[in-house]
């Protein structure tokens, strides 16, 4: 057993793109880290960004918020929405300290599979080089 | 310049409309350097209004705090006008809480006080720290002149004027019904230097400023109370189901919070202070409000609270918006 | 008692050999005062008027846990209690309130929690200059006030006299050592005469007699409606007062580990009172102001005996919208 | 009244796909141990019949209420296992899928870590499950009827339609007559059939149709509802004349006062007309109309002694007293076919269109080549005395299309090809005319467009390949600066008449309808379909399509054939009667919400609306989702600040336990 | 009284049996549970009108009133109403699973006082959960009481709770039971109307009488007024108060009508100790 620091990436894929790109490269038999787990929901503009506040809080080491590319949202708008609200969030983010690489957002279509694997790497590698989140993790303080 | 006198006959007369329920405004607070929200509904009333440096309190936030009794059957709720003085960044919460419809425009009759700064209490009572009574403040020219017990002592604005004061863009109201007296000339400019100035640490070094001021956090929640952008019936910050956030007091549970409250406040916030004002552990909330409007202004060329007729920022979306980070 | 005294020359070994123990006092959080553990005697602030948040978070802090379990599991586990055994810098104000919250946590159910850290020394400072909204000559306190204190401080300027008043604080002069003096001749009137000109420096007075009784008569009266209009319903003045002591309880969980905890509710908040029903018998802010004015200069003289308040002032300085509970009083005095 | 949740957890072999890299057993053996899972299986091929044999055995034998598999995507057999649910007599939306095979047997190699992240994957799953609620999908009625807006030959196609397969229609059209583009047309390429002579009987067939109600001369004022229940609201314009009493005489026209004084628009300014008209000899309805804004009786209040056109009608039909009339209906299903404009060349000034009166635009010449055109299908410039044939002819192509700087990338379609036809028109209408085209390319993709190209060429057309950069004025010519770029010679040709084919682009009006409708524009700024390959003449509104050139550019098979689509498309609603709504939407909780109104900007359906209601006898404004519309994309759950608005089965309180698994469990 | 030293710790308990009562929205489930600890059930006593904190370890615990008599036996029952984060999760639970109970809290109805008296109990809807203990041990002592008639209504039939038991009650004559529900309904055979005016229809002799009534608020107001009416002095009515509360023992804050802790000093109230609060019925 490795004792080097294996992060934990929780992901919000849309239904249609991201989630269908994913299963791409599932399909395609493309290799990648293990680290990042996905929560499906139906568009990118569902994510809430207290989502991905809770998510840190609550133990993850990266985020990743992953959509249509602009302009092919099933539900025609959602992530413009969403890029909007996660440019702000992220920028909030860094500010109070939280490390760049710890939260992500990405477009990867239902016929990206490779860049899936890609993103998925990448995502995996900022958290790892991040190492465990501590900031305002919610471990238990004062318990 | 300010002329009380034409101020009070103003309220007077509004007051006395019967469409009018009251009018809120300030009096002179009951201790030191302070001014009181006040809440007229006689003209006679009208005699304790002030208008000075004192009046630093947001007064629209009081038309999304009131609350409403539930009416009596066969009752009809009260219509009437709230009638509200408004500094400039004041007015821009009025407008605000209307892109919002927070407020609906006939409810409420805006009087508009161009104002020439207000103080940062603190800082007064820095200068004169043993001042136990009431004091009044004017305006002069460039200085704040304060009525000591012992004498008038005039100070450079620059000295005492609040945080918000010394960037203000906008100290006429943006928006009024009527207006009190002539504008006054915009002297504030705002390159949001204390952003900058933390922006250009490392992240720890912002952590590090930022983690103590959290976990000194009390969740007293006044600083959402005050604010008049937050009027949600049942506010996700103290939800419990689902429970969001803890309702325990730490650094964890303190950032998840601040972190919410400041991005509900993205493209919302009207930098009147007032919530960084409030806060009984001086944490500096506008360091982190001023984030967002900086980055919502360079952005999106966004500025919240000055055209009623705008869409809310995160209700909207331009499809060129930049995407740097994205992967 | 045997007075001592320690020279503020030695004050930080004063500190440093009651720090063995587990001792709180006043030190700077964020931007604020408060009472948290002492790990370096530097950074203990007594040049003050009086802390941000009263010394009540340390015997009833803000978030507890009252005890641990494993979800799924009905094991219940107690956690440790105590870990405090001396208070320095406690106001002679916040002392006397916490022996007013004492009846509240020792009426016939005793809570545990709280006992347990009741037991520490409470170390006072005599307010040499109070402040601008100190108010507690109104209430039967005053600046050298020594109720619910073991040992009194004073600062003469060099040094601190120190006026050990039961027990517990002969034992921590005892403990103290080396770093102590016997006090001088003069030293006793000198801090007379200090606790003699803070007396006259406090201007803020309200007759608080009579207000029990008549608090009843008054519950229509538009007073409420004045004051509660431009509260902000927040949680500053409780949250701050030294004798606000209402709490909630929840459970937190985290993975399979969870606790139930308490922590500092305000009786200004309006989810407080909020019925399952969507009913709520104090539902604006009117009555609620109306209640915590009761609750402090009535309910609890009714139940209690004694008035809940000892007026430190602090809801007044910290109130952001300067509703003033002198003023109120003074209403309420003069009300018809 | 909620029942204690009994999960089953079933992990699928799915053959070796799953089982060779996760070691399935132990993340059953994990699952058993969750809490409220009460039943644990392993199989080879859970999508199989005896794989969803034992979901149904279990929720019969051990009263399962939720089932969680852990199977493949969701995208893959979620709609299988929800009918299984539902055979087993369970709420099919008790169902929750972990993907252990994409997003984990096939993507990682490693055992260990393929396993135990299927068992973060199987925990997150059961976390949302016993949080998860019953959801109905609906069904509404469907109104049996349709509107169709806009009469072009788009809109008429699609209301014969319809109306032949025995729905009701209502036509609505803007103009006093049906018709659009095509009635101004000479003949048509590639086949050269007279226009009016394939146009009109179906004008005629629309007039006559007992299915179709004809509204001409209307506007839509209003379109509320949703997908089979639309309510619509539609403003009959007055035409001053009592459509019932005109017989279309025409003797009004003759002796209105201002006879022969007004542009024709049918012709394109080059003909007049009278204040009181008849857009078209075979304008359908044909009856009378009086315009509004010139009619001297209805603009000054005075017309002579008295208005010449009420004195000729013998029928009595003028009444200048009539008012716009509103007709409300409900319809099922709404077309749109409004058709398009043709680009207005003063936006390329160097053209000269504004300043030479022989600078011409393609559809002024199929007026002109026209036999009921304003000349009697004789091609002559200037008037009177100065009126002369041209001999030397240039056509541009591309006015207006391919052209960034006027803001259209887009290729009109038909400009290539009725240049051609007009080309071959005027060469026959004018013997020995000298006729060139300046092109870029000549895109004859269609049928028959290529063969008829060529036939053009042979006709001694000369294509010249150039993008003329000027025209301006010498002596009486007309001189073109260009350059040919296939000889790289710059030339300066003169010319008696120029042509400028210019472009199709979205109607000047099109913005009203998208208020209407809430319809997108694609970038070209035509109304967006749903999807641009699979469903080209849906919308992104429920039971509202596209058809002809309100689209985008096209010519007349195309639209025609894309009018079917729609009605055809229609149809499928109308006929079956009922449609299903998601069960996936939105809801609002009007006790917390806040009436911001940000959920209603953000919603891409319209399906928000604020409305009025009652707190404690206190009015408050909060939103309200419209079942029928909503999509659920959950958009609004997350723009809500106050989580008023969520998303069912995608509620924050059944994400945020995921969430949790997932970043507690390490 | 809670034997623990420390009293913010439960016992663990057992559910036995546990039905739903009522159906939709805001439907009732009753639960039978016993103490796990033999020695708490041995020590555990309460008397009618008490209450105790009933919760699950990692949701949270809320106050219910104890809705069975001791006289019933060794174990207690719980009414509970969904009505939030805490409620609906009990109403997840099912016989055999583990809940924390802490109590017994608060007064109690001083049933041994009104022995020799008239017992008159009314009721509406979950209210009726803290005067069943009071049936069930005047029934069990019935000798020592000088009659029951209970008074119970609901909106519907669906929301009347404890219906078995009143079937079990008809057809006695030294206690008598009146149901009503609100509105006309198919195979109804009781009275239609509001609890009030049954009230009034009855118009029971306040002569040696208690009457005891608890519902929501709207109702408990017109019924005292009518008790009234009907010449009821103001210590012969009680009624009981649930204001929201944490603790159960007086510390926590939130309970207190004036200087009453309903959690202590009730919930339990005479009339006339509560017609001088002048929040005890807001
Ligand atoms: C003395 C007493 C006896 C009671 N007896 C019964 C009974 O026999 N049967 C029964 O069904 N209910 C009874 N209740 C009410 C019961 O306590 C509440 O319905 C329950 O606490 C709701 O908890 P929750 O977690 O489901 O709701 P939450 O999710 O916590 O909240 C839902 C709503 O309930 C309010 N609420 C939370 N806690 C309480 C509380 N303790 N009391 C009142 N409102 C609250 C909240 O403000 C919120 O608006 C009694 C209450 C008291 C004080
Ligand atoms: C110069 C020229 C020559 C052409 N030659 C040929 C050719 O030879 N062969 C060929 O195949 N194609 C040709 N075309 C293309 C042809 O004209 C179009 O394909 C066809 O007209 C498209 O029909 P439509 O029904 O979509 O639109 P339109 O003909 O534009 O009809 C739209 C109708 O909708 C009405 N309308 C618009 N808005 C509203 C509203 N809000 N409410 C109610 N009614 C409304 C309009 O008044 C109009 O009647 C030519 C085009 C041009 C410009
Ligand atoms: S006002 Fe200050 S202490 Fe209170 S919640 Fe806000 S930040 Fe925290
Ligand atoms: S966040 Fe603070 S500065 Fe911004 S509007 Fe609210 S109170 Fe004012
Ligand atoms: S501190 Fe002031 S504003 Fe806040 S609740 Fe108390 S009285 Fe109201
Ligand atoms: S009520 Fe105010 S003055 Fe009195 S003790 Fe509390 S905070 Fe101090
Ligand atoms: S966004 Fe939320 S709060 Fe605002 S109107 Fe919509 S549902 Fe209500
Ligand atoms: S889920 Fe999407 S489609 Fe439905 S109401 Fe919300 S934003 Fe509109």
């Amino acid at each position: 057993m490795s004792t080097e620091f294996e992060p934990n990436v929780v992901a919000f894929l849309c239904n249609w793109c991201s989630y269908a790109g994913a299963d791409l490269a599932g399909t395609s038999r493309t290799h990648y880290p293990s680290n990042l787990n996905v929560i499906r929901v139906m568009c990118s503009g569902r994510v809430n960004p207290l989502y991905v506040v809770n998510a840190l809080q609550q133990g993850a080491d990266g985020v990743l918020v992953s959509g249509c590319h602009p302009g092919d949202c099933h539900y025609m708008e959602g992530n413009f929405y969403a890029r909007r609200r996660f440019t702000l969030l992220r920028e909030l983010l860094e500010y109070v300290g939280v490390e760049p690489g710890r939260f992500n957002m990405s477009w990867v279509s239902a016929s990206e599979g490779a860049k899936w694997k890609d993103v998925v790497g990448e995502v995996t590698k900022k958290a790892k080089e991040a190492g465990p989140f501590k900031q305002f993790r919610r471990a238990k303080i004062n318990w | 310049m300010v002329n009380v006198d034409k101020l009070k006959e103003i309220a007077r007369e509004t007051i006395s409309r019967d469409d009018v329920k009251y009018l809120i405004g300030w009096r002179q607070g009951t201790y030191g350097f302070r001014a009181a929200p006040y809440f007229m509904s006689t003209p006679e009333e009208a005699e304790e209004l002030i208008f000075s440096p004192l009046c630093t309190n947001n007064l629209a936030t009081y038309l999304t705090l009131a609350e409403k009794l539930p009416v009596p059957r066969g009752q009809e709720p009260d219509s009437r006008k709230v009638a509200l003085l408004v500094k400039g960044c004041d007015s821009r919460a009025v407008v605000q809480q209307l892109v919002e419809q927070g407020i609906s425009r006939e409810r409420v009759l805006v009087i508009g006080c161009p104002c020439r700064g207000v103080i940062d209490q603190k800082k007064v009572e820095a200068k004169f720290p043993d001042v136990r009574e009431a004091v009044s403040a004017v305006w002069d020219g460039d200085t704040v002149v304060f009525n000591l017990p012992g004498g008038s002592v005039a100070v450079p604005r620059q000295e005492v004027l609040a945080g918000k004061c010394l960037t203000c863009r906008y100290p006429n109201p943006v928006i009024a019904d009527v207006t009190v007296w002539e504008e006054v000339a915009v002297w504030g400019s705002d390159d949001y230097v204390d952003v900058r100035e933390l922006e250009a640490g490392s992240p720890q070094q912002r952590w590090g400023f930022w983690e103590e001021k959290f976990a000194s956090c009390m969740r007293c929640y006044s600083c959402r109370n005050v604010c008049p952008m937050c009027y949600c019936e049942d506010c996700v910050l103290d939800r419990l189901n689902p429970q969001w956030i803890m309702r325990s007091v730490n650094t964890a549970e303190n950032t998840a919070f601040h972190l919410a409250r400041a991005f509900h406040l993205a493209g919302r916030c009207i930098e009147c202070g007032e919530c960084e004002r409030v806060c009984p552990v001086d944490i500096p909330l506008m360091k982190l409000n001023r984030k967002l409007t900086k980055e919502v202004r360079d952005k999106y060329a966004y500025e919240p609270g000055v055209d009623p007729e705008a869409k809310p920022l995160q209700a909207s979306y331009r499809p060129d918006d930049k995407e740097d980070f994205i992967l | 008692m045997d007075m001592k005294k320690v020279r503020k020359e030695k004050f930080a070994d004063f500190l440093a050999t009651l720090a063995e123990q587990k001792l709180y006092a006043p030190q700077k959080v964020g931007e604020s005062l408060r009472f948290a553990p002492v790990t370096d005697s530097g950074k203990v602030e007594l040049e003050m008027s009086n802390t941000t948040v009263p010394p009540k978070s340390v015997f009833f802090p803000q978030t507890e846990t009252l005890y641990r379990y494993e979800v799924g599991n009905t094991e219940i586990q107690q956690p440790a209690m105590g870990g405090v055994d001396i208070v320095l810098g406690v106001r002679p104000c916040d002392a006397r309130a916490q022996v007013i919250v004492d009846s509240l946590f020792g009426w016939d159910y005793n809570d545990p929690y709280y006992q347990e850290r009741r037991k520490a020394t409470v170390v006072g400072l005599a307010c040499n200059k109070p402040c601008v909204n100190c108010f507690c000559l109104s209430l039967g306190g005053g600046p050298a006030s020594t109720v619910g204190l073991d040992l009194l401080m004073t600062d003469l300027g060099d040094a601190y006299l120190l006026q050990p008043l039961t027990e517990k604080g002969e034992k921590l002069l005892a403990l103290a050592g080396e770093t102590v003096e016997t006090a001088a001749a003069g030293d006793r009137e000198a801090a007379e005469s200090l606790h003699g000109q803070a007396e006259q420096m406090i201007t803020r007075k309200v007759e608080t007699a009579g207000v029990a009784e008549k608090l009843p008569g008054l519950w229509e009266h538009s007073l409420w409606q004045e004051t509660a209009n431009s509260c902000l319903g927040c949680g500053i003045c409780t949250f701050l007062c030294p004798t606000c002591h209402c709490f909630d309880i929840q459970d937190e969980v985290e993975g399979l580990e969870g606790r139930r905890c308490r922590m500092w509710d305000s009786c200004m908040f309006k989810e407080y009172t909020l019925h399952a029903s969507g009913h709520n018998p104090r539902p604006t802010r009117r009555e609620r102001t109306r209640n915590r004015i009761n609750h402090k200069y009535s309910y609890f003289v009714q139940k209690f005996g004694h008035t809940a308040c000892v007026g430190c002032g602090r809801c007044i300085n910290y109130c952001p919208v300067n509703i003033d509970l002198v003023e109120i009083l003074r209403q309420v005095k003069e009300a018809l | 009244m909620n029942n204690k949740p009994k999960i089953g957890v079933y992990v699928c072999h799915c053959g070796v796909n799953i089982a060779r890299t996760v070691d399935v057993e132990a993340v059953r053996e994990f699952a058993s141990r969750l809490p409220n899972v009460k039943v644990v299986r392993n199989y080879a091929y859970m999508c199989s019949d005896p794989g969803q044999l034992l979901i149904r055995d279990d929720v019969e034998k051990e009263g399962l209420n939720r089932i969680v598999v852990a199977s493949c995507s969701p995208r893959m057999h979620e709609n299988t296992f929800r009918k299984t649910l539902a055979a087993a007599g369970l709420n099919p939306y008790y169902l929750e899928m972990a993907n252990i095979r994409e997003q984990c047997s096939w993507v990682h190699e490693d055992r260990e870590e393929a396993t135990a992240k299927a068992k973060k994957l199987v925990y997150a799953a059961v976390a949302k499950a016993r949080l998860l609620e019953p959801l109905y999908e609906k069904e509404v009625e469907v109104e049996p009827a349709s509107l169709v807006i806009g009469g072009g030959i788009a809109g008429i196609q699609a209301a014969l339609d319809i109306a032949n397969a025995g729905f009701k229609v209502y036509l609505v059209e803007k103009t006093p007559s049906v018709g659009g583009r095509m009635s101004q047309l000479d003949k048509t390429f590639p086949t050269l059939d007279c226009s009016a002579c394939i146009l009109t009987p179906k004008m005629v067939d629309v007039a006559n149709h007992p299915n179709i109600e004809l509204l001409a001369y209307s506007q839509v004022e209003d379109i509320s509802g949703y997908v089979g229940n639309f309510d619509v609201k539609v403003r009959k314009k007055a035409r001053y004349v009592d459509v019932d009493k005109c017989t279309g005489c025409g003797i009004c026209a003759e002796e209105c006062r201002l006879k022969g004084r007004i542009p024709s628009e049918f012709d394109m300014g080059m003909g007049k007309r009278s204040a009181i008209y008849l857009p078209f000899p075979q304008a359908v309805p044909a009856k009378y109309t009086i315009d509004p804004e010139r009619c001297l009786y209805l603009t000054r209040g005075k017309c002579g002694k008295s208005p010449k056109c009420a004195d000729a009608c013998t029928a009595g039909a003028i009444n200048f007293e009539q008012q716009d009339e509103i007709v409300e209906f409900k319809v099922g299903t709404v077309i749109v076919a409004t058709g398009f404009d043709t680009f207005d060349p003063t936006r390329k000034p160097e053209y000269g269109y504004a300043d030479y009166d022989n600078v011409l635009t393609g559809l002024e010449l199929e007026r002109l080549v026209s036999a009921s055109g304003p000349t009697g299908g004789n091609i002559v410039l200037g008037e009177g005395e100065n009126a002369f044939v041209p001999k030397d002819i240039a056509f541009i192509k591309c006015v207006g299309s391919r052209d960034k700087s006027v803001g259209n990338e887009y290729c009109s379609r038909v400009c290539c090809m009725y240049t051609a036809k007009l080309a071959h028109l005027v060469e026959e209408k004018i013997p020995g005319a000298n006729v060139r085209i300046y092109y870029m390319d000549v895109r004859a993709f269609g049928k028959g467009f290529e063969e008829f190209y060529d036939r053009v060429r042979r006709e001694g057309i000369r294509y010249i390949r150039g993008n003329p950069s000027e025209i301006f004025k010498r002596g009486d010519k007309l001189v073109i600066k260009v350059e040919d770029t296939l000889a790289a010679t710059p030339l300066e040709d003169e010319v008696d008449m120029v042509v400028l084919a210019v472009g199709l682009e979205p109607r000047k009006d099109a913005r009203e309808i998208i208020d209407i409708l809430r319809l997108s524009q694609s970038a070209d700024r035509f109304y967006l379909e749903a999807h641009p390959k699979l469903a080209p003449v849906d919308t992104a509104t429920d039971g509202v399509f596209l058809a002809g050139c309100a689209q985008g550019p096209k010519d007349i098979p195309d639209t025609v054939a894309q009018a079917k689509g729609a009605a055809s498309s229609a149809l499928v609603l109308l006929s079956s009667g009922k449609v299903k709504i998601q069960a996936q939407i939105s809801f609002i909780n009007e006790n917390t919400c806040r009436g911001c109104g940000y959920c209603v900007e953000i919603c891409p359906y319209g399906a928000i609306e604020l409305v009025t209601i009652s707190r404690m006898g206190n009015p408050v404004q909060v939103g309200r989702v419209n079942e029928a519309l909503c999509k659920g994309c959950g958009a609004c759950a997350a723009a809500c600040f106050s989580g008023s608005a969520q998303q069912k089965s995608f509620m924050d309180r059944q994400i945020l336990p995921q969430i949790a698994v997932l970043g507690v469990m390490r | 009284m809670c034997n623990n030293a420390n009293p913010y710790i439960p016992y663990v308990a057992t559910i036995e049996d546990a039905w739903f009562e009522t159906v939709g929205e805001r439907c009732v489930k009753t639960f039978k549970v016993t103490l796990d600890d033999p020695v708490a059930r041995k020590n555990w006593r309460h008397q009618p009108g008490q209450c105790a904190m009933v919760g699950q370890l990692g949701v949270g615990e809320s106050m219910f009133c104890i809705s069975c008599s001791p006289t019933e036996g060794d174990f207690l029952r719980f009414s509970i109403m969904r009505a939030g984060k805490n409620t609906q999760a009990l109403h997840e639970l099912e016989a055999g699973d583990k809940l924390t109970v802490r109590g017994p809290y608060g007064n109690t109805f001083p049933v041994d006082e009104w022995k020799g008296k008239k017992i008159l109990t009314i009721g509406g809807g979950i209210g009726q959960a803290p005067l069943r203990p009071i049936v069930e041990y005047v029934k069990a002592n019935l000798d020592q009481y000088a009659g029951l008639t209970m008074i119970y209504g609901a909106r519907t039939s669906g929301d009347l709770c404890f219906k078995d038991e009143f079937a079990a009650m008809s057809g006695r004559d030294d206690l008598s039971c009146h149901l009503t529900i609100d509105v006309e309904e198919e195979g109804w055979e009781y009275n239609v109307g509001f609890v009030p005016s049954l009230l009034m229809d009855l118009s029971p002799s306040p002569e040696n009488t208690i009457a005891i009534t608890c519902g929501p608020p709207i109702m408990i107001r017109f019924v005292l007024e009518n008790l009234k009416k009907l010449n009821f002095a103001d210590d012969q009515i009680y009624t009981t108060l649930e204001n929201r509360m944490k603790c159960g023992i007086g510390k926590c804050g939130r309970c207190n009508v004036g200087s009453l802790y309903v959690c202590k000093d009730g919930p339990v109230f005479t009339y006339a100790t509560l017609k001088d609060i002048p929040e005890a019925f807001a």
